[in-house]
């Protein structure tokens, strides 16, 4: 994880080098690695990171599976099944579910309002969210909340609360509880580019650091804040130059490669574990939609770009394709992943469609523990 | 003069007073290129420049704080808030900043925050929230609630030359209603030119002799709506809007129940601890011996705002509830 | 049984519940080796170890975010904030975050907020608030007040134990206050061991006929210094401390009321905004026809807490005020 | 001010040297200069510091009322003339002085609540400090509020609050006006090692940092938040670590050392006031007294350190004999200075005490302006 461990690969950043970092340019087959004032690229080997038949099949499951999810909620929206918004992680699968994949069952896991892939490789059945979406009884709130706003207490989901960067002291929390129960567990949670402006983003921060704390946060970069881009937002080149400001590890990672997002996120889980403390990942990738299904993202994108990530950084067609250059999946057996996906999201939107709506009877129940 | 939106009033308000004083600017998320959440700045920043309005980093505290530094140094800052709910994160720069720096004698701090306030449809509890409450405490805030189009520009001109901190609620609800669709009372002209409307005095919305129901806010129509069905049973209902909740016309509500001797409270911010509580308890105190029946308060119910929408349609004050609440004052 | 300060009752609790759950922590600012600013934590640190007597940074919003996410799983933080007024950093925290979550159907959220209040001598305005007001119209939180050494102890061993989030008022005022010196009401012998006190009960310190006088917090000492010059004048004044806030004790509250017809509300916090107004509401609703004079309330005057004595004695609501309201009451 | 202008003298600091960072020991003759991923030690030449015998008295003059004010309020506290707290800066003498002499008249000031001799250099009278911590009627505030919760406009010094962190936003929205009015001022501010780790001092580094404001912030880092330690406080070797995470540029200084605190501090306002946005300057001194008149320092301080410092980084005595060995002054003339400085706080606390206490009857006027 230190830098150190691959420093026979690696290289030194040299300072101008990050005056001028392109994100999509400068992450194709390196990331970065920064503790203190040492930073080194480090360099990306594929062959290396080729999983077994089995796991590819289970992360494509889970990547065609939020791809699914999202897109059978978009079309749900347009039919008038959500009432409020929704806001989809599209182009953030490979970050949220590379991440995710890597927490235990008896961890916790602490997602943000885009990240439904975290949701499902925790292991948030697509019914539930559904439900939860279309405000109905199953959803995990009983309707009380919408859209993502959501956790699942069965598989240690946190909810959120709308309030960006609140859950990061909350995740902290979590983490706390787990070093001094010293039971091993680590905690993963995310956070948005905008979120890193909050100051909740530094209190967490620095409350881990010094405290030690078995977190790992991923920033989930990409490219927007609803409609502010990153030059309005921070003024680094990296928010992995935020880390040595809290005495922690920061790597800058390219997000739509699930692989690289595994082989970070979990040394990070690894070292957290270990009683290492916390590390702070910048995973990059682009929102390739609106910042929900009311905004029009022309207004204000930069489409030219937009459409460059879209083409080449989808992170579902990065995996389909290196699964097949690889030699690790056939064209039909990723053909049939994505249906069976589909099927699955299809098939949980119906049941959902006819789950009852909590009874108004009973609105003001449960404000209270008893 | 003519019929407009709430959120063209809005718009026109700010844009005339930057038009008027250079020193005035907005601060905000996304307001610029995208013209805000809600598009209340949409083409300003085309206009006016990134310097007058400014897309700030996602940190409410700091953007506020920042906002009421420029304002010590005399300038004069809109801030917009994405919800009013999103304003618990920096209470504190308003209530304990912005609210004591004049009578601690550090001079004027000239600001305004505007809140989109209340229920939109199925927004959730972090998406519709009335938070008047957490200001209504403080001494040194302004709060105005303005429920008409006419009131949306008037008070937002006059909060921007207000010399004062004020919490200026508006209604995302009322953003878009069409003024051809609202009840007589609330279709008011709006002048294409200057105007103010003052603070402090509330808005006779329908005369009436044997009830007054005071409200403000979005509850202004099931306020009408009610007063309407009274009517039809021969009772006749006074509706106050208050408009402004700090300073509050006291001369306005003690007068109308001194005449009518019932008088029923209603906003759609929760019964139990809202800003009605400190109404009824003022006419308790002053005019009680005009009072002829009980002082009755109808607000939300007594939990978060839900979402789902059965549960938000029962969660929030009905006209079916006014009504009934009103019946039984006048039986009473 | 003994007489112990407000301040011994306070650590007795927390060092009780510490011995008794290893789920119970605590956290704040400088509470660890240094005991807490006002030192009800001394020794803690020493015993119970750095984990569980954790020294924050400064950073109000991280640390109550933290202790929330402990409690999300499963552990039971306390925790402290140096003065209550510091506790605008991190409203969102408790107003959003922790008094929503059970609603929400996320599980139990049991948290204690412990949050030295109200003035003591010369704090200034941001060192002497009474922040009752900024939480009491949040569902799902409960609002504990407790007047006497014997209800600290137990309120804050109860607040510990409940499974929802405790806003726990304490009074600095009252930290030192040796007990022989209180008034006899508020002279209570303190158990050495185990005890709760629940929530939602008032305490009755004073029985009288013709007069209700419903206080809360630091205000109970002028309210039975008032008590007792009313009774010089022939007037039997019934004194009722609510103790908690949500719940509160309606029963005790409208039973009263029904006996005496009369009521004074009295707290430290200022009069205008302060929760008496809902207190004054609920009763002119829900007793009207039993009132035989107006409701009248006293408290502290429209302004922030001002420091210099001469300014903070003219701030705070006095002996005088109450006697002179009493009296007035008494006669109408 | 950028660490290149030192290039020739400088020296790249090793990724070793910042793990094991001695405040006392290290920085007793340089200082260090971060930007982005470069830092480097300055070396300090104190005779090319060593200001012309005005300046050099004037520095005397303030340095010496600060004290001498303190020491006159702090007797005044015990013999009952101060209601409330007090707050002293015993200790951070040379860093108030020192940064605040740079600040020019028409520019704001932004104090912090151990800043006393800050307000003295920005022109603050004593009359009018001592007035405000006796809850007189002259005081700023008129009795409103107390201590060094004080500002003083005619001067154009703010008032703080007594949430730490809360100053700094305030601030950087001073030195956004004075951006978009085009006025070439820059705003100096403060905040405490404690106050680093606020919300607050993010969300204001990152909006001065986004929008290149005329600010520069002394954090001084006194070594202890009350009685708090750095060591449960932060987890960097050095608060400077933190400005590359804003794409700002950072400092570490002896904060004792008035002639160094005055080279950086003039710096980073100069190139404040042409354009170049923010610096972040970490001014390490220590708090050479208890919190506040009521702690009990003993309780939780290291006393062997704090001696050590006491003895060895008095900013006071330094700069006495740094006028004496560089024959700035004889010690006749500092003596003499001493002696001045002494007389004019004792006469400003007679005068002030017999200032009236304010109109109680007019306890709620000028909640509002009108
Ligand atoms: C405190 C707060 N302010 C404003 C908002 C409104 N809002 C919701 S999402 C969002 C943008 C978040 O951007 P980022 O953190 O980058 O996450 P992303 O949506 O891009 O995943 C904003 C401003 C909010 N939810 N919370
Ligand atoms: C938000 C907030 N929390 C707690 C306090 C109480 N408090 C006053 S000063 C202080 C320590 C500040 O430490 P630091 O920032 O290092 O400044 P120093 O006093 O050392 O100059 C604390 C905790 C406060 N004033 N504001
Ligand atoms: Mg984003
Ligand atoms: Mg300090």
């Amino acid at each position: 994880m230190r830098p150190e461990v691959h420093a026979a690969a690696s290289e030194p950043v040299r300072p101008e080098e990050l005056a001028g970092l392109d994100f999509y340019r400068d992450l194709a087959d390196r990331y970065l690695a920064i503790e203190g004032l040492d930073a080194r690229w480090i360099p990306i080997h594929r062959e290396g990171l080729r999983p077994g038949k089995e796991t590819a099949l289970r992360l494509h499951h889970l990547l065609s599976l939020t791809r699914a999810v999202e897109e059978v909620l978009d079309s749900a929206f347009r039919a008038g099944h959500i009432p409020g918004t929704a806001f989809f992680g599209r182009g953030n699968e490979a970050s949220s579910v590379g991440s995710a994949s890597c927490v235990r069952d008896e961890e916790w896991l602490v997602p943000m309002h885009r990240n439904c892939g975290a949701h499902l490789a925790k292991g948030h059945p697509p019914y539930s969210i559904m439900a939860h979406f279309f405000g109905r009884a199953d959803g995990p709130s009983q309707g009380r909340d919408g859209n993502l706003h959501v956790g699942y207490r069965p598989k240690k989901i946190t909810q959120l609360i709308s309030h960006i960067g609140t859950m990061l002291p909350i995740a902290a929390g979590v983490a706390w509880s787990a070093k001094v129960r010293r039971n091993g567990q680590a905690v993963l949670t995310y956070i948005g580019d905008g979120g890193t402006s909050t100051g909740d983003f530094h209190e967490a921060m620095n409350f881990a650091a010094v405290h030690r704390l078995p977190l790992v946060v991923v920033i989930d970069n990409n490219q927007y804040a609803y409609k502010t881009p990153p030059a309005d937002q921070y003024a680094c080149p990296t928010l992995a130059l935020r880390a040595p400001g809290y005495g922690v590890p920061g790597f800058l990672i390219d997000g739509t490669d699930i692989l690289v997002v595994r082989e970070v996120v979990s040394r990070a889980l690894d070292r957290a574990r270990e009683g290492g403390g916390p590390t702070l990942i910048e995973s990059v990738t682009m929102r390739l939609g609106g910042h929900s299904v009311y905004d029009r993202y022309s207004d204000y994108a930069d489409m030219e770009t937009l459409k460059l990530w879209q083409e080449e950084r989808d992170p579902v067609k990065r995996y389909d394709q290196f699964l097949v250059e690889y030699e690790v999946l056939t064209p039909g057996e990723i053909a049939a992943s994505h249906a069976r996906a589909r099927k699955e999201a299809e098939e949980a939107r119906d049941a959902a469609l006819k789950c009852p709506f909590p009874d108004p009877g009973k609105v003001a129940d449960g404000v209270f523990a008893e | 003069m003519s019929l407009i939106t709430y959120r063209e009033a809005l718009s026109a308000a700010l844009w005339e007073e930057m038009e008027r004083d250079k020193e005035v600017f907005l601060v905000g998320e996304d307001i610029g290129l995208g013209g805000g959440a809600f598009y209340v700045t949409k083409g300003f920043q085309q206009h006016f420049g990134r310097e007058r309005v400014v897309d700030a980093p996602l940190s409410e505290a700091g953007f506020t704080g920042a906002a009421i530094g420029a304002a010590l140094a005399g300038m004069r800052p809109v801030v917009e808030y994405q919800f009013a709910d999103f304003v618990t994160e920096t209470l504190k720069m308003i209530l304990d900043f912005a609210a004591g720096n004049h009578y601690r004698r550090m001079g004027p701090v000239p600001i305004v925050f505007r809140l989109p306030a209340a229920a939109l449809v199925s927004g959730g509890p972090y998406h519709s929230q009335n938070p008047e409450i957490w200001f209504f405490g403080t001494p040194g805030l302004k709060i105005v609630a303005p429920a008409t189009a006419y009131d949306a520009k008037g008070m937002l001109k006059q909060a921007i030359r207000d010399d004062n901190p004020v919490i200026f609620l508006e209604y995302k609800k009322f953003y878009s209603y069409r003024p051809e669709d609202l009840p007589a009372p609330l279709r008011i002209d709006v002048p294409g030119g200057d105007y103010t409307v003052p603070f402090g005095k509330a808005r006779l919305l329908r005369e009436g002799g044997d009830l007054t129901l005071l409200t403000f806010g979005t509850t202004v129509l099931e306020a009408l709506e009610a007063a309407q069905v009274l009517e039809g049973e021969g009772v006749s209902v006074e509706v106050i809007d208050l408009r402004t909740l700090c300073p509050y016309d006291k001369e306005a509500i003690l007068g109308s129940v001194k005449k009518t001797g019932r008088l029923l409270i209603l906003h759609e911010a929760r019964k139990r601890g809202g800003v009605g509580g400190e109404f009824a308890a003022v006419v308790a105190e002053e005019v009680f011996e005009h009072l002829d029946a009980p002082i009755r308060r109808v607000g939300a119910a007594e939990c978060p705002v839900p979402l789902s929408p059965p549960l938000e349609k029962a969660y929030l004050p009905s006209t079916a509830q006014v009504v009934e609440a009103l019946r039984e004052l006048a039986a009473f």
